[in-house]
């Protein structure tokens, strides 16, 4: 089989799994939904790996192939085709996507398991792979438009997924909204691509970008800025990103898989794709990369302050995809996507962990009232201990040598770019303090209630109340369910997750810096035409770059100890000395006010203000006034209108005789 | 002779008309209809229109008229009050006719119309004879001929469902479906 | 033989006496009489006018008008004795649901 | 052959007034007989299709017209009875006949005052409405299109709801001006344009003769008005919330899902080809009019609590994207404008459809507010409006997109601000669309609401659209495939190469 119908069975096997689970959710008992939903991902997983064995089969100039089922839209001057684009870097993102899809729906088997609307969860989560595999695999920008906004769409539904939590539903809307906006820009990036190159087939675009387009003409910036739009309203970028940390409403796994893993590094991965256009208009990949490093900066700094565990590693998530952000926007290609490899696997394991401890806090996800599970959820402290690691760049495992990659290639770049590897040192700082800031927290210390009660086995059970809004849980739907399932008592749970951590620790090996360099070499083929496809970063700024990162981590670690474990009252105090810093964090710069205050309701006032004056005064005032018209009259007419028949016919005889005299008159 | 024919009839003719509109008894008026119509019938013939005549003689001043009569015998005799009540009308309405009928005779004679100057064309020995209505009706005329029936008919229905004893007449309900208020 | 031109005079005084009495009488039946007055002396006019030009247009015109009066006042007299019927007022000026 | 697909319905329509039976019972059964007709005539339409001629990139027959019937029916005024299909008015043939086959399947369903007037009603508006798409001389257009006014009169102001006087009247004199209007300048268009020669009105005839500019142009904005207020567009909607809330539910799905068409259809049918001129004159006031009118009828759609004025807000936002497309004066976005006019009556039915059942869930009300949490023992009823919800927002993936990927196509080439401009009404309409889906099927259950499925009678309504709905989303190319010859001809080719 050739590698494109390879790419086609990966498209194929999870959207016919969302539909069977949809189309028979009646019939499911059991686990059974989430059985076929795991086994269509592991089809598709399998089919990736048949799509890059075929494809390293062939030599590396032929590795990018192509192929299309029908016309989708073929009209004079447009030409969409369905067609895909099996490369390297879409095999690449097919095999991160839907491995990591498989072991978190392998998760979800047992942890949604007493859920109410398991089959919709299961359809849902099948149709996000369906369609994250398309955004990856689409041979032209409209069928990536279409993946990118069905990614969004899905990522609404599970939001919302516990539809009667207001906060939910509150969410999904806002997810949704925000995406449409980075949808709405894409939309015409790709328009404004179709009428510069006609067409909109990824290699054509990329033959033609450079005999369209001058170098940084301001169209080509404009595009790739609108192409911005898209990718950071998707990855969470400044200042698109109040989204993400609101969607942890959803179901932890869904947290896991889409608001980790993969569907926001759908940003990345577009950037990457789009590389020839970015690199037309090096503006844009610098405000891009300025973006990216502010990001990370900014998302770090709310992590050390925000206490819900979800929410410390969503705006972690927003950090970590910063630094893949700057990545390939600085043309750190292999590294970003490596980067995007190693998160997807820690983020998700640290996801996978955090939903078992939520689970033994029977919902609950404050961290102020966890300590000490240490000894509870042996299994699940030691895979958040390795997720953690990873996370913080610990020497060794696999996010040290991915974010470094990425640091070291900033230094390559020189002057400017310096500024990038500062902030992406300090960043690896903060990460490091939070990512341990969890660990203390959570799992050392003295055990709380629900910790002592699961070391005596009996798991937490409490009634559900939105810790949001204090409102009871409308449990029918499943919120959060009459029980809930630890990764210690469910085999589902703790197969992935210890997959997970396995991967998590020695992943890094397949790219240290000039010894194995695997994704480099691997995605060398798609990215050939880069302008910078030899720029490697020195062996020296490597080991630098290396040492400081360990540095930083292992500094990281040592202060999060000192301020958690061994002088517990050490963050009040400092909270209480920058009061004012803190306020800050904690509303996460003011954002959500800001767009409160800037759109949401300028919009809403101006829509009542509009049905209040306008359309009650201007509008009906056309036509009641042309009602008091006729009411006039009408009144008038009614004093003529006695009822009386005779009289009618007297004006009648009036009018007959009047005009009989003016003919007469008139003819002289 | 024609003229002496012409004016005794004239005469009636105003006269029966003058005479429905002033008797009180509307048994009388239709009597004085009857008068009307027959002197019209003789206008007719002077203007060679025999079945026009004829017909004016069978279906107005006898079927008509016969159902006039049966209804004013089954309403009653009412006797209606002469004199005007709405002042307006009772000075305005004769007025009107008056001024109306001058203004018509000014009209007639003052047009340029030829033709009413003379006798009116000559015309053949079969004019107005039934034959030559009848032709020109399934000829010329054949569409206005079948409406014409289909008015009848439809007439007729109506008179048989307005004279008929009514029911109460069914509610008007209104109920507009599934609409949201 | 008389000229057209008297016929149409006589025409037009029957049409006015006619109009005189829908103007002024109060009864439906009567009124519906004079109504009959007023289409007879239509019908006249159309005689004179069909012998004027001597083609049978006028006529058939007029036989029609005929035919038309006839239905009317079947449905008139029919209006009438349903009024009869229901005790109504034979008034036409107590009958004002036109009032507006 | 067109002429028995016409009258069709209105036949039905007299079967079913005619039909022997009396009572509730006799109203079940006339609407049996009118849903009879009502389907064979879309048999008929979706044999009209199978039977279109598409031909390849408009080199088939000149005029593109096919089935084609010329009777010279008021000679003394240039009158004919000349009816016939292309690309442009085959997907609203079948579009009208689908809608009203729905339509008249719900109201078969359910109890009816007066059912038989009811029927006849709501057949004659579908012989007007399909004389006016099929219509190819001007004055028979001007003829079925102020035909459709009668039924819809009656229709609201028989079987409406609340305050259903002051929504026909509105919606009358509306109309009426709009008609008049249009039967001016249909009648000063025959008789100029034949510059004292013979009058003609038919279509072929007119744009063999043009008309001088200044005519053209007062003699445009007499037919842009009649069609905007049919439409309607931004300032002359003032009929659309009254006529809309007042309307049954059947008789709403066809006023918005068809008639709404027909001003859209008429700037494509009659404007651009007879006014060229004058459209290239007018061009950016209609493209603002048309603006003004999506992003007025998304922020209106956004602060409505009543769910039916949410979708006739939408309506006049979607409408505004379909004015925009034709009036981008190009192919592409005339295509797009198309595909849009069929897309959005296939959407906004069953909105109108499943707000009806989500306001008999609701207490009897559509109140957005007394909504909420509705999708609950409901999945298969939440599970058509998502996917209807999704498709009106223009989710990328649906034939919706690909029509305002092509409308904005033609836009952005013709004038790239209003593009970018109209780009914000995408995202207004994510808005509008996610929060009348959630703030009726999510959320709370609302007090003194209930959760339950639709019934099957209800799914036969439904489920065909949103399949049909389906189908063009997975393949879009079924309608501008054919559209594309049409299209090429019907848009002179002055105007496009004047840009």
């Amino acid at each position: 089989m050739t590698a494109t119908a390879f790419g086609w069975l990966v498209l194929a096997f999870p959207l016919a799994g969302s539909i069977t689970i949809a189309l028979g959710f009646r019939q499911w008992r059991g686990r059974t939904a989430g059985w076929i939903g795991s086994g269509a991902i592991g089809l598709a997983f399998a089919s990736s790996i048949g799509a890059l064995i075929a494809l390293q089969s062939r030599s590396p100039s032929q590795r990018a192939l192509t192929s299309s089922l029908w016309n989708y839209i073929a009209t004079e001057g447009v030409n969409v085709k369905l067609g895909i684009l099996v490369d390297p870097l879409a095999v690449f993102m097919c095999l991160v996507v839907s491995g990591v899809s498989f072991l978190i729906h392998v998760y979800s088997v047992a942890y949604m398991d007493s859920d109410r609307g398991y089959s919709r969860y299961f359809s849902y989560l099948n149709f996000f792979v369906f369609s994250m595999l398309l955004l990856v695999l689409a041979g032209n920008f409209f069928l990536l438009i279409v993946g990118w906004a069905f990614v969004g769409f899905a990522s609404y539904a599970l939001i919302s997924f516990w539809y009667r939590r207001r906060t939910a539903v509150r969410a999904g809307i806002k997810a949704f909204v925000i995406n449409v906006v980075g949808d709405v820009g894409l939309v015409i990036a790709a328009i404004l691509i179709q009428r510069d190159t006609g067409a909109l087939d990824f290699p054509a675009v990329f033959a033609r970008a450079g005999s369209v387009w001058h170098h940084n003409e301001w169209v080509i910036v404009a595009i790739c800025l609108l192409i911005l739009v898209g990718a950071f309203a998707k990855s969470a970028q400044i200042p698109l990103h109040t989204w993400l940390p609101d969607a942890m409403e959803g179901p932890t796994p869904v947290s896991a898989l889409i608001h980790a893993a993969t569907m926001v590094t759908a940003g990345v991965y577009l950037i990457a794709r789009t590389h020839p256009l970015f690199e037309l208009a090096p503006t844009a990949a610098d405000i891009s990369a300025a973006i990216g490093a502010l990001t990370l900066f900014f998302a770090g700094t709310v992590a050390l302050v925000v206490t819900d565990l979800k929410r410390v590693i969503a705006y972690s998530t927003i950090s970590q995809i910063g630094y893949m952000v700057m990545g390939v926007s600085i043309a750190a290609y292999s590294a970003g996507m490596f980067h995007l490899m190693t998160h997807a696997f820690f983020k998700a394991l640290m996801f996978m962990a955090a939903g078992s401890v939520i689970a033994a806090m029977a919902g609950t996800q404050d961290m102020d009232r966890m300590s000490g599970m240490r000894r509870a959820m042996p299994f699940t402290s030691v895979a958040f201990v390795a997720a953690a690691l990873a996370l913080a760049a610990f020497p060794g495992t696999s996010g040290y040598f991915s974010k470094d990659d990425i640091l070291a290639f900033a230094a390559e770049r020189g002057s400017g770019y310096w500024i990038l590897y500062v902030v992406g040192t300090v960043g690896a700082l903060m990460t490091a303090i939070y990512a341990f800031r969890m660990i203390f927290r959570v799992f050392a210390g003295e055990p709380n209630e629900e910790a002592r009660e699961l070391e005596h086995g009996h798991l937490a059970h409490a009634e559900p109340v939105n810790p949001l809004t204090g409102e009871p849980e409308d449990t029918d739907v499943g919120f959060p369910g009459p029980e809930h399932h630890i990764a210690e008592r469910e085999a589902a749970m703790r197969a992935p997750m210890t997959l997970l951590a396995v991967l998590s620790i020695v992943a890094g090996v397949i790219q240290i810096p000039h010894v194995t360099d695997v994704v480099t070499d691997f995605l060398a083929p798609t990215f050939a035409d880069s302008r910078f496809a030899d720029v490697e970063p020195s062996v020296g700024l490597s080991v630098l770059t290396l040492a400081l990162g360990a540095l930083m981590s292992l500094s990281g670690i040592a202060i999060a100890y000192l301020v958690w474990v061994r002088r517990p009252g050490t963050s009040a105090q400092l909270v209480a000395r920058f009061r004012r810093t803190h306020d800050f964090l904690i509303h996460k710069w003011y954002f959500d006010e800001a767009y409160d205050l800037l759109v949401v309701r300028p919009m809403t006032r101006l829509g009542q203000a509009a049905s209040r004056t306008f359309e009650r005064v201007v509008i009906d005032g056309v036509s009641q006034g042309a009602a008091m018209v006729v009411r006039a009259g009408n009144s008038l007419v009614r004093v003529a209108q006695s009822g009386i028949v005779r009289y009618y016919a007297l004006a009648l005889m009036t009018g007959v005789t009047a005009l009989a005299l003016y003919f007469l008159i008139a003819a002289k | 002779m024609e003229s002496v024919v012409f004016f005794v009839a004239a005469l009636l003719a105003i006269g029966g008309a003058l005479g429905v509109v002033i008797q009180r008894n509307p048994f009388y008026s239709v009597l004085s209809l009857v008068v009307h119509l027959i002197a019209l019938a003789v206008l007719f013939l002077l203007l060679s229109a025999e079945f026009i005549a004829a017909a004016q003689v069978i279906v107005y001043a006898g079927a008509v008229m016969v159902l006039y009569v049966f209804v004013v015998a089954y309403v009653g005799g009412l006797e209606d009050p002469l004199i005007e009540p709405s002042p307006v009308l009772r000075v305005v309405a004769p007025l009107f006719a008056v001024a109306l009928g001058v203004e018509l005779s000014f009209a007639i004679l003052g047009s340029g119309l030829k033709g009413i100057d003379g006798k009116g064309a000559h015309v053949a020995a079969g004019f107005g004879s039934p034959a030559r209505i009848g032709e020109l009706f399934l000829t010329k005329f054949l569409i206005s001929f079948e409406v014409v029936s289909l008015l009848l008919l439809i007439a007729a229905v109506a008179a048989v469902v307005l004279a008929r004893r009514s029911k109460s007449p069914e509610p008007d309900r209104r109920l507009a479906a599934d609409r949201p208020s | 033989m008389m000229d057209i031109a008297w016929y149409l005079v006589l025409s037009a005084f029957i049409f006015c006496i006619g109009v005189a009495g829908v103007l002024t009488r109060r009864s439906p039946l009567v009124i519906l009489i004079c109504l009959e007055l007023m289409l007879n002396a239509g019908n006249l006019a159309l005689v004179a006018f069909s012998k004027m030009t001597g083609n049978g247009d006028g006529q058939i015109f007029a036989l029609i008008v005929m035919i038309v009066a006839a239905a009317e006042v079947v449905v008139g007299l029919g209006v009438i004795v349903a009024m009869f019927r229901n005790r109504l007022p034979m008034d036409v000026d107590q009958m004002d649901e036109l009032h507006g | 052959m067109l002429s028995i697909l016409i009258f069709l319905p209105l036949a039905g329509g007299i079967a079913a007034a005619l039909w022997p039976g009396s009572g509730e019972h006799g109203g079940r059964r006339a609407g049996y007989v009118s849903l009879l007709f009502a389907m064979t005539t879309l048999g008929f339409a979706i044999g009209l299709i199978l039977d279109f001629d598409a031909g390849f990139g408009g080199i088939s027959n000149v005029t593109g017209l096919q089935h084609v019937t010329d009777v010279n029916w008021i000679p003394q005024l240039g009158i004919h009875y000349k009816i016939g299909v292309d690309g442009l008015s085959l997907f609203m043939i079948a579009l009208t006949t689908l809608l009203w086959a729905g339509a008249t399947a719900w109201s078969s369903f359910r109890e009816w005052p007066k059912a038989r007037n009811y029927y006849l009603m709501l057949a004659l508006g579908e012989t007007a409405v399909l004389g006016a798409f099929c219509a190819q001389d001007l004055a028979l257009f001007v003829l079925f299109f102020d035909l459709m006014l009668v039924p819809f009169y009656f229709l609201i102001g028989i079987w409406g709801g609340e305050r259903r006087v002051e929504a026909t009247t509105k919606f009358v004199i509306y109309t009426l001006v709009g008609s008049f209007l249009m039967l001016a300048g249909a009648v000063a268009t025959g008789i100029l344009s034949a510059h004292g020669g013979h009058v003609s009105f038919v279509l072929s005839d007119l744009r063999a003769h043009p008309l001088s500019k200044g005519t053209q142009e007062w003699i445009f904005l007499f037919f842009a008005a009649a069609f905007l207020v049919k439409m309607p567009a931004f300032p002359l909607h003032g009929w659309l919330p009254d006529a809309y809330r007042a309307a049954p539910t059947p008789v709403l799905v066809v006023l918005s899902g068809v008639l709404s068409k027909v001003g859209a259809y008429g700037f494509l049918r009659i404007a651009l080809p007879i006014y060229p001129d004058a459209a290239v004159q007018f061009q950016e006031l209609l493209l603002v009019i048309a603006l003004v009118s999506i992003l007025y009828g998304s922020v209106m759609a956004f602060s409505q609590n009543s769910a039916t004025l949410v979708v006739a807000y939408s309506s006049i936002a979607q409408l505004g994207f379909i004015t925009l497309g034709i009036f981008s004066l190009r192919p592409e976005g005339a295509q797009g404008a198309i595909l849009q006019m069929v897309n959005h009556g296939l959407v906004v039915a069953p909105l109108f459809f499943i707000i009806a059942l989500l306001a008999a869930r609701a207490g009897g009300t559509d109140d957005l507010r007394r909504m909420g949490g509705l999708a609950f023992r409901a999945p298969v009823l939440a599970a058509l409006f998502l996917i209807v919800a999704l498709a009106t927002l223009a989710m990328p993936g649906s034939a919706n997109f690909a029509a305002e990927f092509l409308i904005l196509n033609g836009v952005l080439k013709a004038k790239i601000v209003y593009a970018i401009v109209a780009g914000a009404g995408v995202v207004f309409a994510a808005v509008y669309m996610i929060r009348l889906f959630q703030r009726s099927m999510h959320n709370p259950l609302a007090r003194g609401a209930e959760s339950r499925d639709m019934t099957l009678t209800d799914g036969v309504v439904l489920v065909p659209v949103v399949l049909v709905i389906l189908a063009l989303a997975l393949y879009p190319q079924f309608v501008l495939h054919r559209s594309q010859n049409a299209i090429n001809t019907s848009l002179p080719r002055e105007i496009l190469i004047i840009r």
